[in-house]
């Protein structure tokens, strides 16, 4: 009984999740919108594109690969989604959650892209094939302040679970953001290229490589590739504020912060041109990495 | 105990029984093969024990023979993968020449590696040692030239491992007047400072080498490409682990008496690192599929060699359980290549491009692989490599963890290399041919990524043998502390559950497969790779669109000076200038008589003037 | 239930809603006329406020916009283009030179009529069209996909053989997939 | 940039004896008239010892009436900022002309393209079929005795009603009772 509940739980929150996504996808849009001084879409506009792709006919496929591509990419979504805790409590719909931790949660954020690489390749669109490795690339150079930003926090607080963290900040009644600030300005910077918007928006680089490992798949492999987008920036969202902002205990305030959270690399982006790969990695590994390396340090001293 | 023996005779008879037996008939020259190899692994597991060893005094000289619980959990990976590449071998090698040569030398590594194994003394270990070193520098100089002087290569860094075995080997007995590892062991910690520093790096110089160790490596992309690729299954897979097996015994028995123990372990752990970072870059780099596999087998056994040497019971759980997840990935995608190299003729990536339709159950085997390499959950790869990260961080090597990461992180790159250059892209007509390889050479492929795939859930198949192995080594039992079957702690109390974890990921990807088209699979057409979106173009038959020129360009560049200089151009410039030294003393044999008399009169002079210092 | 027919026409009318409200033109610039979309895409027109906007491969897209005229080489191109979009597709001819040639009615190498080749379903007339009448026939466009009129994919896939004779009337040498989907 | 040309002038007439100037364009133009043979051995003086190093273009000009086109070449000196137009009269019931793509690598793109639109052949062109044109059946479109309207009738369907607009100034004067301008009637069809 408590598994079907658990399992119901996991459904609810990946609705959940699935709207909010796409509600924000949305508001990206109309903000950006704004921002170059345009009416811009409705903020449901990311639904209805959605649906409308849903609705589509798919009626090729390159392969077995090709056609699995999309699904590997939702697994490594909605994994990431059932390990992070949504509430701090575990409040109105229980989540799996099963027992992970961060260096767990790290590599099944990497399976999906990882699933999708090899259905784009399999399409044989060489633009397809350079946009992964850009962005295999490109993780590679995120990652690093990344982790150092989460090792820091596993040293200083003597575990590697977020729920062991999520209590820590509990326990100290302050937040991770303002405990440990360098680790949270690592972590925030990485954030820029774990979310691929503009200035590093070189895996899909529209105008550049057709939309790159997309660029074979409509219909509904678009469909499913855009909806597990949505439900993977809620979950990192929600992973960034049990991390740093001390959890939510309900959904307005988790709405509240993770919306806090997603304007930092929207705005950031609206006024950024796109770098070029090597600048990229580069750039994470300079300003980024240092920060990573302070807060490892503050980590030791305290 | 006659049965070890037996183990023995049958591999040096079936050794030469098979060499000469292709005189008969191929045929008969692969059964007797596969006999002995089988014959000899189903009776060591039936017929040995463990823990029971028995002596024999050959000139005087005590020598022990037996296998403890840490040597049996080796000669699985030596006799597990050695049987399946047997299998394979006898798919691979049909139709080339020399097979007699591959057979014996084959029979003999296995014999040989398993005699490191079971020998419990000095002598013993030595000479299986040298007997597995030259048999694999046979192998590597398969193709009967050795042009670019790679199994030269091998041979002189093996001989120089050797030497400092043998040294080693000498100052040990000189104190202990006994060849048995187990009274080297007890008498270490009485011996002076200064030989208990010696006798671990003389014989940590020796294992490194044939772990492929930073700076000892860079005998091994040459060494590993260019012998057959059944065997290099066996040599990246199986032989590299002998040194990580010496240097396990070494880590735990000797260092952790040495006070000053801790500089070992870190430099080891450094050095270990830096492989891996690096042996990954460098495979990021190759356009050779072999080439690849090697620097990425480098890259691993780094990884083996920091788990090992941090020395906690966590690192070398990871250490260990790497090692084997390493026999099976790497032995599977060596494998890999091999089948791709006898169905098409070529390993280039620039060459061969889309086999995925035509080769599935290889495309398959290698598709595991590479997830368990690159250490993604579900598969054993994760359960290694999240040991191997939680005993970093919980033994405060932070830095190292980082480095470690950024290796792994990086490996994604040359693994979809892998994976993207033979099967994925445009199927070109030139490859039409390709049929999938005979199952003699894809079953075991097969096997081992299936078993890869069941560690990934129930590690405890492979823990279990890790754990008894170090409670024989001297540490306390990790079993229901840092492992249970399918639950993984860390010493934090930290933990992961794996079996829930493999469930939910395919339930949910059977979901999606499924909803993801409504009319599924068969609903929709196959299109072929001609068929994509090239503004309109209709890419004719010989056009190459494929993308595998230059493959990570960007991030070679950005990473470019790290890889300005390889080690191996400063052995090289050693070995130039050692010539031009001994060029240079050349030079004081003039063949002139007058010179020599010059010689001799500056020399007494010398002796005159300094007759007071010197004398 | 699913087959039921009122049922059907409900799903219809959110499909065709949606579709309405979410069209993805291909940025596929034939003629001279692909000058005008960046206008109709940007601030001053803003087309996305209509849930119109840039699609970057055929299979992603809904709308093919044929801006301009198109010479025998392009229309080739195009027809490629346009069998490998997915159902439901469209097309819009965009300028006087896709209805009869306009300036170029006289040229060797430019078609002059362009539903004999492809289906249109909305043709804007003009030389050049203005964003403002670019965005009219958008809506036209729009207004159709509601009703469920804009069927030029379907008319194409019945009268396939029609249009391949006229297709290959003009292109003798015809190496392309076969369609048949 | 008289004595410029003056010298230009000199030069080529002491070396090639057909050639022909003409020098009555104001500013850094011009033109010499050769026999086709003469084509690659001036071109290669031009480039090589008066640096004129730059092909700008070749075209070419259809004399229907003469029966001759007349293959122009042009070459800029970028140091002398000075171009010459190298121009010769071949046969057109016979357009063959010598092949010039080892002087300049670019050449051939416009060989290729002459060969296409008018049909001149280039002797030891080495170059694919198709350019520009692709699965063209007709006579090379450039050529003036090609009538492109009467082919685009024969060819592709045309929609009815063009011709109610034949003379739209027409039309309207006629609609509106404007006047036609005095200026504008010569222009009329």
């Amino acid at each position: 009984m408590e598994l079907f509940i658990n399992i119901l739980g996991a459904i609810v929150t990946f609705l959940v999740a699935f709207i909010v996504g796409m509600t924000y996808g949305g508001l990206n849009r109309k903000i950006t919108a704004r921002v170059q001084n345009r009416k811009g879409p409705p903020f449901y506009q990311n639904f209805i594109d959605a649906f409308k792709l849903s609705s589509k006919e798919t009626a090729i496929h390159h392969g077995i690969m090709h056609y699995l591509g999309p699904a590997f990419l939702m697994v490594s979504s909605v994994m990431t989604l059932l390990i992070v805790p949504v509430f701090t409590n575990n409040g109105w719909f229980p989540n799996l959650n099963f027992k992970g931790d961060l260096i767990f949660l790290i590599y099944i954020m990497t399976f999906g892209p990882l699933g999708m690489a090899l259905g784009s390749g399999q399409t044989g669109n060489p633009n397809a094939a350079i946009g992964v490795t850009r962005g295999l690339s490109q993780m590679v150079g995120f990652e690093i302040p990344w982790v150092m930003a989460l090792i820091a926090l596993m040293i200083q607080y003597h575990t590697t679970s977020i729920e062991g963290l999520m209590e820590a900040q509990a326990q100290t009644g302050t937040w991770f953001m303002f405990s440990s600030p360098f680790a949270f300005i690592a972590a925030i910077l990485a954030m820029f290229g774990m979310f691929r918007y503009s200035p590093f928006d070189i895996v899909s680089a529209p105008t550049e490589l057709a939309s790159g490992p997309a660029s074979e798949n409509g219909g509904k492999y678009l469909f499913v590739m855009m909806s597990s987008g949505s439900v993977f920036t809620f979950a990192k969202l929600t992973l960034y504020v049990d991390l740093f902002l001390g959890g939510a205990a309900n959904l307005p305030v988790l709405l509240l912060k993770t919306f806090a959270l997603y304007l930092i690399p929207i705005l950031y982006g609206m006024t950024t041109p796109r770098y070029r790969t090597e600048q990229a990695i580069r750039w994470f590994w300079g300003w980024p990495s240092f920060f990573g390396l302070l807060a490892i340090i503050q980590a030791v001293i305290l | 105990m006659a049965t070890l023996y037996l183990i023995f005779i049958i591999f040096l008879g079936g050794a030469i029984l098979t060499y000469y037996a292709g005189k008969l008939g191929s045929v008969l020259q692969d059964i007797i093969f596969l006999a002995t190899i089988l014959g000899a692994t189903s009776l060591f597991y039936a017929g040995v024990h463990i823990n029971d060893f028995m002596s024999f005094n050959p000139g005087g000289i005590t020598l022990t023979w037996g296998i403890n619980y840490f040597g049996w959990l080796f000669s699985l990976i030596v006799l597990g993968l050695g049987s399946l590449a047997a299998v394979y071998s006898v798919g691979y090698m049909k139709g080339k020449k020399r097979r007699g040569y591959f057979y014996f030398n084959f029979i003999l590594s296995i014999m040989a590696m398993l005699g490191i194994l079971v020998s419990q003394d000095l002598i013993s270990f030595f000479i299986f040692w040298e007997i597995m070193t030259w048999s694999s520098y046979l192998m590597v100089i398969y193709n009967g030239k050795d042009d670019q002087k790679l199994g030269l290569k091998y041979f002189i860094f093996s001989a120089i491992g050797a030497y400092a075995m043998l040294m080693a080997i000498v100052m040990v007995h000189s104190v202990t007047n006994t060849f048995l590892i187990g009274n080297m062991i007890e008498a270490y910690p009485q011996m002076s400072l200064s030989w208990q520093i010696w006798i671990p790096i003389l014989f940590l110089t020796a294992f490194g080498v044939k772990a492929a160790m930073m700076p000892l490596h860079v005998w091994a992309p040459g060494a590993y490409s260019s012998s057959p690729m059944a065997y290099t299954s066996v040599f990246s897979g199986a032989l590299s682990k002998m040194g990580i097996y010496g240097m396990v015994i070494i880590l735990v028995t000797m260092i952790s008496h040495l006070p000053q123990g801790i500089w070992f372990r870190e430099t080891l752990a450094w050095l270990g690192g830096l492989t891996a970072a690096l042996g990954t870059l460098w495979a990021i780099k190759q356009d050779d599929a072999k080439k690849l596999l090697a620097y990425s087998s480098i890259a691993q056994l780094g990884y083996i060699i920091t788990g090992v040497a941090i020395g906690t019971e966590l690192g070398l759980l990871a250490g260990l359980f790497l090692a084997v997840m390493h026999a099976l990935f790497k032995g599977t995608l060596f494998m890999v290549v091999g089948a791709i190299e006898k169905q098409t003729g070529t390993t280039n990536f620039t060459e061969v491009t889309g086999l995925i339709r035509k080769m599935p159950w290889t495309f398959f085997s290698a598709l595991l692989a590479i997830i368990a390499l690159a250490g993604i959950p579900p598969l054993g790869g994760f359960v290694g490599k999240w040991m191997l990260y939680e005993a970093l961080i919980t033994s405060n090597h932070y830095l190292l963890v980082i480095l470690i990461f950024f290796a792994s992180t990086a490996a994604f790159l040359y693994c979809y290399k892998f994976l993207f250059g033979f099967f994925m892209g445009q199927e070109e007509k030139e490859w039409e041919h390709v049929k999938e390889a005979p199952a003699t050479m894809v079953v075991p492929m097969v096997l081992m990524a299936l078993f890869m795939a069941v560690l990934g859930s129930w590690p405890g198949i492979i823990l279990n043998p890790i754990n008894n192995g170090l409670v024989d080594l001297g540490f306390v039992s990790t079993y229901k502390h840092l492992w249970d079957t399918s639950i993984l702690f860390n010493s934090w109390g930290n933990q992961v559950v794996l079996k829930p974890l493999l469930y939910s990921v395919v339930a949910i990807f059977v979901f999606f497969a499924i909803v993801l088209i409504w009319k599924g699979f068969k609903g929709t057409r196959y299109v072929s790779t001609k068929d994509i979106s090239s503004s309109g173009e209709v890419p004719g038959e010989n056009e190459n669109l494929t993308f595998s020129l230059g493959f990570a360009q960007p991030f070679l560049r950005a990473v470019g000076p790290v890889m300005k200089r390889q080690i191996d151009r400063y052995y090289t410039e050693f070995a130039d200038g050692l010539e031009s030294f001994f060029e240079f003393l050349r030079r004081i044999y003039t063949g002139n008589g007058q010179t020599y008399a010059i010689y001799v009169f500056v020399f007494v002079v010398i002796v005159l003037l300094f007759k007071d210092v010197l004398f | 239930m699913y087959n039921d027919k009122n049922s059907q026409k409900i799903v219809d009318y959110i499909q065709n809603w949606t579709r309405k409200h979410s069209i993805w033109v291909l940025a596929y610039g034939t003629g001279c006329g692909a000058i005008e979309i960046p206008p109709t895409m940007t601030s001053r027109y803003d087309s996305e406020r209509l849930g119109i906007r840039g699609a970057a491969t055929p299979r992603q897209a809904d709308v093919l916009l044929i801006t301009g005229y198109l010479t025998v080489k392009t229309l080739k191109r195009v027809i490629r283009v346009y069998e490998q979009m997915q159902d439901p597709k469209y097309v819009i001819g965009f300028g006087s030179c896709t209805i009869n040639g306009g300036m170029y009615f006289d040229s060797y190498n430019t078609i002059k009529v362009l539903d004999k080749y492809l289906p249109v379903d909305v043709y804007i007339n003009g030389c050049m069209p203005r964003p403002e009448a670019v965005i009219q026939g958008f809506v036209k466009l729009q207004k159709r996909i509601g009703e469920g009129r804009a069927t030029g994919a379907k008319h194409y896939k019945e009268n396939l053989e029609w249009y391949r004779a006229n297709q290959k009337k003009i292109i003798p040498n015809w190496v392309m997939p076969e369609y048949n989907w | 940039m008289k004595e410029l040309k003056d010298n230009i002038i000199n030069r080529i007439k002491a070396n090639f004896k057909d050639a022909t100037e003409k020098n009555d364009f104001s500013y850094n133009r011009l033109d010499f008239h050769v026999n086709k043979e003469t084509i690659p051995s001036i071109l290669f003086y031009l480039k090589d010892e008066m640096g004129f190093i730059h092909l700008s273009h070749i075209s070419c000009v259809d004399w229907l009436e003469e029966g001759e086109f007349e293959v122009v070449f042009i070459v800029w000196s970028p140091k002398d900022k000075i171009k010459v137009f190298v121009k010769t009269r071949i046969d057109r019931n016979n357009p063959v002309l010598d092949n010039i793509d080892m002087i300049w690598r670019q050449a051939n793109t416009y060989e290729r393209e002459l060969k296409e639109m008018f049909g001149v052949q280039f002797t030891g062109l080495v170059a694919p079929e198709e350019f520009i044109l692709e699965d063209w059946q007709g006579p090379p479109p450039f050529r003036r005795d090609f009538d492109t309207a009467a082919y685009a009738e024969k060819t592709f369907w045309h929609r009815p009603g063009r011709e109610d607009a034949q003379n739209v100034r027409e039309t309207i004067s006629k609609r509106d009772g404007e006047e036609i301008p005095d200026f504008a009637k010569k222009y009329e069809r």
